[in-house]
């Protein structure tokens, strides 16, 4: 029912998709994440707080799954380096109503940047490292679920 | 009775202070994440420097978000790390 | 830019989440709709009209490009015989930002469901078939976008 | 000038019609979706209970979108059909 994964191995989304699937419901939606090139981006090297993540990601499957009418959550995060196009983040969200799929996917999304102890250091093409600060849009968007 | 806590830094914070974690003795009238971060800020400028500006840390005790205020009560790991930028 | 497919041909929703990453942004969102299981639904049959299909979905993308920073999207709908737990739709939408993927496909699928000449007949256990009757919150959701 | 139109139907309106499409001359006077529709209700009376109920009944001229007050103007395809129900 949930399923949570961090690591540094990379992951499909038709299989993650095909496994939510599998545990019922018409409505399965997903939000793939990844380095995105902003023209000198190099790469990112995600650290996290091992003791904490799994612990962090689950309370918010929790309460997407108590929140919406859900069959099965994924939630996969990679850490360690990762370069530009390679993928950072899967949420799957499998329903019978696709609002619910939507909605609950949106949340776990939000909540995740604002709660999962990751934090996310750039190199930049010219050698220069920086670490990614907190986005004041990401915490606006945690906070209009009020949970 | 002799408390002790582990201190982890994650991110700039870990980089700024130059170690991963330390180990802390909790004297007694250190009751609450701000009393640890008064002690600690002794130990170097960068410490001191670092905790002044309290609110660009954020706070997990035992792995639960604590703020400044919360009582360390029986817990054995206080993190310190910025805001979260994962996803 | 904009990908429409109508047809019998199943979809990979690795694969088309994959295209449209490729063409930039690091915020991919899809939606899967699938033949859901509801204890006795053995099947659906699918019905169109192949002059106005491709150009109500066109309409759609275009809609959604121009009013959020998308990417890329794509829309695949399948038609004919699909069977419980066949994919019957699949919208995957890429951007710069997650709220603009995640928003945009929530738009399209509730446009498709309402705006898309699609008709669904389903056959059950017993052999008995029905027209699927429009549903209110479908007409609701989709009213809601106000375009 | 003769003019005439395709009219197609779709799902439950095709089936009870039991034909998929007919071809109609539209005589003076018929300039409206509406217009049609009362002209082909004299045609059976599953045409006639049909098109009677025209609030569970929705039209596309040439592909698009139109009402019974819709004009037919020099459309060559009339479509008639339910509500969807895709996706």
């Amino acid at each position: 029912m949930i399923r949570i994964e961090v690591g540094t191995d990379d992951f499909d989304i038709g299989d993650e998709s095909l496994k939510v699937a599998g545990q019922g419901g018409g409505a399965i939606a997903s939000f793939v994440g990844q380095v995105r090139d902003d023209g000198n981006l190099l790469s990112l090297e995600l650290e996290h707080y091992p003791a904490m993540t799994q612990k962090a990601l689950r309370e918010i499957a929790e309460t997407a799954l108590s929140d919406w009418p859900l069959h099965a959550v994924t939630i996969i995060h990679r850490v360690g380096k990762l370069s530009v196009g390679e993928n950072i983040v899967l949420v799957v969200t499998g329903s019978d109503h696709r609002k619910a799929a939507i909605e609950s996917c949106s949340f776990i999304m939000d909540k995740l940047k604002t709660v999962a102890p990751f934090w996310k250091k750039e190199t930049r093409a010219d050698g220069e490292t920086k670490w990614i600060e907190e986005r004041a849009s990401d915490v606006a968007a945690s906070e209009k679920w009020g949970k | 009775m002799d408390r002790s806590i582990t201190i982890i830094y994650f991110a700039w914070v870990r980089e700024r202070l130059g170690v991963d974690q330390e180990q802390v003795k909790l004297s007694e009238g250190i009751e609450t994440i701000g009393d640890i971060l008064t002690m600690l800020s002794d130990r170097s400028a960068a410490h001191a420097e670092i905790f002044a500006a309290v609110e660009k840390l954020r706070f997990a005790l035992d792995q639960d978000y604590g703020l400044p205020t919360s009582l360390i009560g029986s817990a054995k790991e206080l993190a310190i790390f910025p805001p979260v930028t994962g996803g």
